[in-house]
């Protein structure tokens, strides 16, 4: 019984985190046609803001956490108007440039930073929090609203403001969006602002419960695409379903079979999906 | 049907002379970095088959993988002579991704992308998880070629001899290719790629198309993993991973993807410019991060477009 | 006809350039003597070399400080040839050619692992000596590689036994590792030692080496119930947080592991939990270990006062040490003089005490450097040394050679 | 019998239809008019017939034979051919190498045969340059055979079109806007051609906006709007239905016969 609760409770973190890093990569990949390979760094660079601010500056958690969305959403809007509207909507060009700032970055901070071990990040919250015989530390349950405040409120953002409900259009009907008078360059933009600035907030709020190390992005953003690709580019409803699906998938063959099988599973499941349905599951139709 | 010109004659007669004593000019590592060159030719030159129909594939490194795997599996573990495990292995890689490809060539633009992806991991993983008979993450050792017993110049396991026997190979390789890539097959490629709705209403069946492409390609791609297993001795599934995947797409994207020299172009050009970075080792992916975004923003088409750009300045 | 000779014409052209672009060896000079360090400097598995360039850096500028290096009556100044071989097996070869054929050096410094299996062939026809930190890695038909500084993974057997004397009452472990060349071997021989000091081994099977959410591996470990969590050879960024999910699923109990990253590992877990942790490396400041070593502890920590130490600071410069010691014996810097004049020595010096060959019995061969290795445990935040354990006490009792090579053929490595 | 019928054939885009149980047959040898307001689903029905699109419900009959399902492909095999609006071409290939590659189907080279290219196949293939020629200089512009046809003027361009529908060796070719963007003169001549084809013994089913150009070439014509058949018949009858004239109210009123 123990078992089967601490393995729900289990799913339920990993989901929350792949939603923080799939959602924002959908919205780049649904409105700008742009696998950001990219993304992983993001959340590499937000996890290395939380290890500076927090860890060596002392620095209160969650301002360090707030300060992780706001530079690697920077971040994100600068690569966007230096590197990504060169790509000028080709996929492949974007994808390749996309793989030339992930050389970049990680280069970048293995020379300020250094290499060696992990950073050590200390856990804000390291007190365990025991739910009648299933447990988990507070640290890692954080992630769990904290997830959930952050899909509220940007689906609010989406819902409720002109720029937001742009956007949405822009990744659900490019055309139709144009049309009515949604700037192409500023809605690119906007997403990519709001992208990156989710990819840092999941990477500072995984950074004390994962290892910062340079790389750490390169594991992540794969998931992070099978779940965009499922759940549909540039739909946030789909991608939080997908990441609910694939984060129990994962979590309950890892438990009773290995993890090397949980992610063949997870390949070939997005390989069937696609097979089965070309078109349909991105969001948009190709030419 | 023989009406070579002298000019031609020339280069013709020259070129394989050139060829067969450039070992001989320079240290046993340079012919082995040579070697691994002419291997990454085949690479992408067989990847540029594939992106001729259009699609860029990213299960392209794995194939090359299935070679590798299949010659050690065939010649390591079953002693097939290497003149037949060659043939076989490629044959394996190119039947590996004739049964690929079928789901893959339903997709297309960015789903192919992440399919292909798919497909290629789901073949990695399964090279580490089935540890019988894939030996997992340890891998598979591969003996040298031995052609002929004893005899002293066919020794595979020094760097001049299998230069050449690699030699050969990319040669017949290019050539196969180079003959395809102009046949009438090559256009009907080039032609589903840029307009395949017009393809298919003047009757080509695009889907059987494609899957030749990718057949072919992971078939020739096959025979540069064949040749790599060989010359390193041993094999391990990180070695196809996607790094590898990624420094392919730089070369080609380098070069440019359009003329059949294009990728060839990139593969060469970068693989000196490593060499000469290499005191630098440290900010060499940084260096190619940068190239690969200023070749993007300002030749979009890759080096090979340069001469028509500076012919015609716009 | 003109379709078969254009690609003839340009792969001419393309190796005359290359030939000629290609920049050539610079002749040795006399007075200087190359070893090649060919390890990943960057890419992900960079943490497994570029740490190791430290401890080298001190070295040389010590011994080189010192006038260099005396082999009869020629003295030699000692010069280190890096190759970044990315963690690729492939490079890593192109690398080994590089260094020996072209930069001439006559020994080695690698890793280990995969790139092992791929470089050895050719090494062993070189004569090139190789010093690796993997144990496991020695096999019969690699003759010239030897391994040592890093007892990986046999001095697992040791820590095993010391558990089982200090903690009587631990009777089931729990082993997590990751599925490779390196953390299999761990897995292997912990289930030997475990085996050998009578406690039972609950669980025991090897992680992917992508893992990075640890939760349902844990969960599966613990539903065990195990008294012992050992990490075996889990890389330092696997620990950490492997343990910090064994804390927050509620688990307390004994912990080993290999080696610890122990400053990330205090980060996500408290210090306390910690305490009692058994492993198997010391920080070199520690006063049981010579004053080599803790002088040498103090110059590093002055020039990287913000590093974190490893043993992968220390363990390539310890080859060169041993290499510098058979070249004194050999009166020769030739790599097959310097391999006799070592494998002729009784006893070699290590960092942790007079050391003797030994592997026949596993490996096939006696090139494991075995000093009798230092235990150790986490007191008031900090490992360490409560013992010194012998191999070949532990392979003299009774049974325990025939446990270790049971597991080692259950674990497919012999 | 009818070389094509339509059997209540209906598309659905969700819950829209682009094309309402629509009935419909194509004489052979006539040149048959498909007209409507914009958006009426007339390029729908084309995607329909050529199998770019499966239908939602209804048959789709070629010479007896249930095509409904086939791919692209093998409808174009069986003897249906058509051109694209806005004219697509291979871009980046001459005039004669697009006409070549549209000579596909009757080739009569396989797959290794085009590899290896004995004396055999090169005679073939002279052959297939041969009827290309032909073609291109039967659409008039033969002159134009070594150009990229992303070089091509817009009327060469939907000259070459049509060439390449032709050369599938088709009983029936599907025209989608055929003289759209032209101006008169080279509607004139392009209608002429069409003419001439017809003249051949190939059935030409059209889509066109240029009324003027409808109404002066073709035998009979079906009018729809909201995917729903309003009228059909020869061209007066047909123009001067009063239902067509709502449909095109505000639109193109001056529908008026030659």
């Amino acid at each position: 019984m123990e078992f089967i609760g601490q393995t729900i409770l289990n799913g339920l973190m990993t989901s929350s985190f792949y939603a923080l890093i799939a959602v924002g990569l959908s919205l780049v990949v649904g409105v700008m046609h742009i696998v950001n390979f990219a993304h992983g760094e993001f959340y590499m660079v937000g996890a290395y803001t939380v290890w500076v601010l927090y860890a060596k500056m002392h620095w209160p958690f969650f301002l360090a956490v707030a300060m992780a969305i706001v530079i690697v959403g920077l971040l994100g809007l600068v690569s966007e108007r230096l590197v990504f509207r060169q790509a000028k909507g080709n996929i492949l060009s974007g994808f390749i440039m996309s793989v030339g700032l992930v050389f970049i970055l990680q280069v970048a901070v293995v020379k300020i930073w250094g290499l060696g071990k992990m950073k050590p990040v200390p856990a804000a919250y390291p007190q365990v929090l025991d739910l009648g015989g299933i447990s988990t530390s507070w640290q890692r349950f954080i992630v769990v609203p904290a997830t959930i405040l952050l899909l509220v409120a940007l689906w609010n953002f989406l819902e409720r403001f002109k720029v937001g409900r742009g956007l949405r259009a822009a990744a659900m009907e490019p055309e139709a969006a144009a049309l009515q008078g949604v700037s192409v360059k500023k809605s690119a933009a906007l997403a990519m602002l709001l992208g990156s600035a989710m990819a840092g907030a999941a990477g500072a709020l995984m950074a004390p419960i994962m290892s910062v190390h340079p790389y750490m992005g390169h594991s992540v953003v794969w998931t992070a695409f099978v779940v965009v690709i499922v759940g549909g580019a540039g739909n946030i409803r789909g991608t939080i379903w997908a990441s609910l699906f694939f984060g129990f998938l994962t979590t309950i063959i890892t438990t009773l079979l290995d993890s090397t099988i949980a992610s063949l599973v997870t390949v070939l499941v997005m390989l069937i999906l696609l097979a089965i349905r070309p078109q349909g599951m991105t969001g948009y139709a190709e030419d | 049907m023989l009406k070579i010109n002298y000019k031609q004659a020339f280069l013709l007669g020259t070129s394989p002379v050139l060829l067969i004593s450039a070992p001989f000019a320079v240290s046993a590592y340079k012919v082995d970095l040579l070697t691994n060159l002419l291997i990454n030719i085949i690479l992408v030159s067989s990847f540029q088959l594939i992106t001729t129909t259009g699609g860029w594939s990213l299960a392209h490194v794995p194939m090359m993988g299935c070679g590798a795997y299949a010659t050690a599996l065939l010649s390591g573990k079953l002693g097939v002579p290497f003149w037949v495990s060659l043939p076989t292995a490629a044959l394996a890689a190119g039947l590996t991704g004739l049964a690929i490809s079928y789901p893959l060539a339903r997709t297309k633009g960015f789903a192919f992308f992440v399919a292909s992806f798919a497909a290629g991991e789901a073949i990695r993983l399964c090279w580490i998880r089935f540890k019988i008979p894939f030996g997992g993450h340890k891998g598979l050792t591969v003996p040298p070629p031995v052609l002929f017993n004893n005899v002293a110049w066919m020794d595979f396991e020094s760097a001049v001899p299998y230069y050449v026997l690699t030699l050969t190979v990319t040669l017949i390789c290019l050539i196969l290719m180079y003959r395809l890539n102009s046949s009438r097959i090559g256009d009907t490629w080039k032609a589903l790629a840029s307009q395949e709705n017009l393809a298919k209403s003047v009757g080509i069946n695009i889907t059987k198309y494609k899957m030749l492409a990718f057949s072919l390609g992971s078939f020739f791609s096959g025979v540069a993993g064949v040749l790599l297993a060989h010359r390193l001795w041993a094999i391990e599934p990180r070695q196809f991973g996607f790094t590898t995947t990624l420094y392919l797409l730089v070369w080609i994207v380098f070069g440019g993807s359009h003329t059949f020299a294009g990728p060839i172009v990139g593969v060469v050009a970068l693989t000196f410019l490593a060499e000469l970075l290499r005191p630098l080792y440290e900010w060499v992916p940084m260096i190619f991060g940068a190239i690969i975004i200023l070749i993007l923003t300002f030749l979009p088409n890759g080096l090979e477009s340069l001469p028509g750009k500076l012919r015609s300045p716009r | 006809m003109k379709g078969t000779c254009k690609p003839v014409w340009a792969l001419a052209l393309i190796v005359c350039v290359a030939t000629f672009f290609a920049p050539g060896g610079v002749a040795a000079q006399s007075e200087v003597v190359k070893i090649g360090y060919n390890a990943p400097l960057s890419g992900p598995a960079a943490a497994w070399g570029l740490p190791g360039l430290e401890g080298v850096g001190i070295w040389l500028e010590e011994v080189n400080g010192a006038g260099g290096i005396k082999a009869g009556d020629k003295t030699y100044q000692v010069e280190i040839v890096k190759f970044d071989n990315e963690g690729d097996a492939g490079k890593a070869l192109l690398g080994a050619r590089k260094l020996i054929l072209e930069d001439k050096v006559v020994a080695m410094l690698m890793l280990g692992g995969a790139e092992s299996a791929v470089v050895q062939p050719f090494v062993t026809k070189e004569k090139i000596i190789t010093f690796v930190l993997i144990a496991s890695d020695i096999a019969k038909d690699r003759p010239y590689l030897m391994d040592v500084t890093d007892n990986f993974p046999v001095y697992h057997l040791l820590h095993t036994e010391y558990i089982g004397e200090a903690y009587p009452k631990a009777k089931k472990a729990a082993i997590l590792s990751q599925d490779g060349e390196i953390g299999v071997a761990a897995i292997a021989w912990s289930e030997a030692g475990f085996d050998a000091a009578g406690i039972e081994v609950v669980y025991s099977k090897p992680f992917g080496m992508d893992t990075t959410d640890f939760a349902p591996i844990v969960t599966a470990a613990l539903a065990t119930k195990p008294d012992i969590l050992s990490m075996g050879a889990s890389y330092p960024e696997f620990q950490a947080l492997i343990l910090e999910q064994a804390y927050t699923q509620g688990w307390k109990g004994i912990i080993t592991s290999a080696c610890w990253d122990f400053k990330a590992i205090t980060a996500k877990v408290p210090v306390e939990w910690m305490q009692g942790a058994v492993s198997g490396f010391p920080d070199f400041d520690d006063p049981k270990l010579s004053k080599t070593q803790n002088e040498f502890y103090a110059k590093w920590q002055a020039k990287y006062p913000d590093h974190g130490f490893s043993e992968i600071v220390w363990e390539y410069m310890g080859g060169l040490e041993v290499w510098k010691f058979g070249v004194e014996k050999a009166a020769s810097i030739e790599s097959e003089k310097v391999f006799e004049a070592l494998k002729a020595s009784e006893s070699v010096p290590h960092a942790f005490g007079p050391g003797v060959w030994w592997g026949k019995e596993v490996f096939g061969v006696d090139n494991l450097l075995v000093p009798n290795w230092p235990i150790t445990e986490i007191r008031s935040g900090k490992p360490a040394i409560v013992a010194q354990k012998s191999l070949a006490d532990w392979l003299a009792k009774p049974g325990n050679k025939d446990i270790l090579f049971k597991c080692l053929a259950k674990w497919k490595l012999k | 019998m009818a070389l094509l019928e339509l059997k209540g054939l209906s598309k659905l885009f969700g819950l829209n239809a682009a094309v309402n149980t629509l009935d419909m047959r194509v004489e052979e040898g006539q040149i048959h008019g498909l007209i409507g307001p914009n958006g009426s689903g007339k390029t729908t029905v084309f995607n329909l017939i050529s199998g770019f699109l499966r239908p939602s419900k209804g048959k789709i009959v070629w010479q007896g034979r249930d095509i409904t399902l086939l791919p692209t492909y093998k409808v174009a095999k069986l003897g249906l051919g058509r051109t694209f609006q806005l004219t697509a071409l291979f871009k980046e290939m001459t005039a004669l190498q697009n006409v070549v590659l549209s000579c596909h189907l009757h080739t009569g080279v396989n797959l290794w045969q085009q590899f290896w290219r004995n004396k055999k196949t090169q005679r073939k293939e002279k052959a297939v340059e041969q009827r290309a020629m032909a073609l291109l200089e039967q659409m008039g512009i033969a002159d134009k055979a070594h150009e990229r046809a992303a070089d091509l003027p817009h009327g060469h361009a939907a000259a070459l079109g049509i060439a390449n529908a032709l050369a599938t060796e088709p009983k029936m070719i599907l025209l989608d806007e055929p003289v759209g963007g032209m101006n008169p003169t080279e509607t004139t001549d392009t209608m002429e051609r069409i003419k001439a084809v017809r003249d051949q013994g190939i059935t030409i089913l059209l889509v066109e906006h240029d009324m003027n150009a409808v109404m002066s070439t073709c035998d009979e014509i079906t009018c729809i709007n909201f995917g729903c058949k309003i009228a059909e018949g020869a061209p007066q009858n047909v123009c001067s239905h009063p239902e067509v004239i709502k449909a095109y109210l505000g639109e193109e009123i001056n529908i008026c016969l030659p």
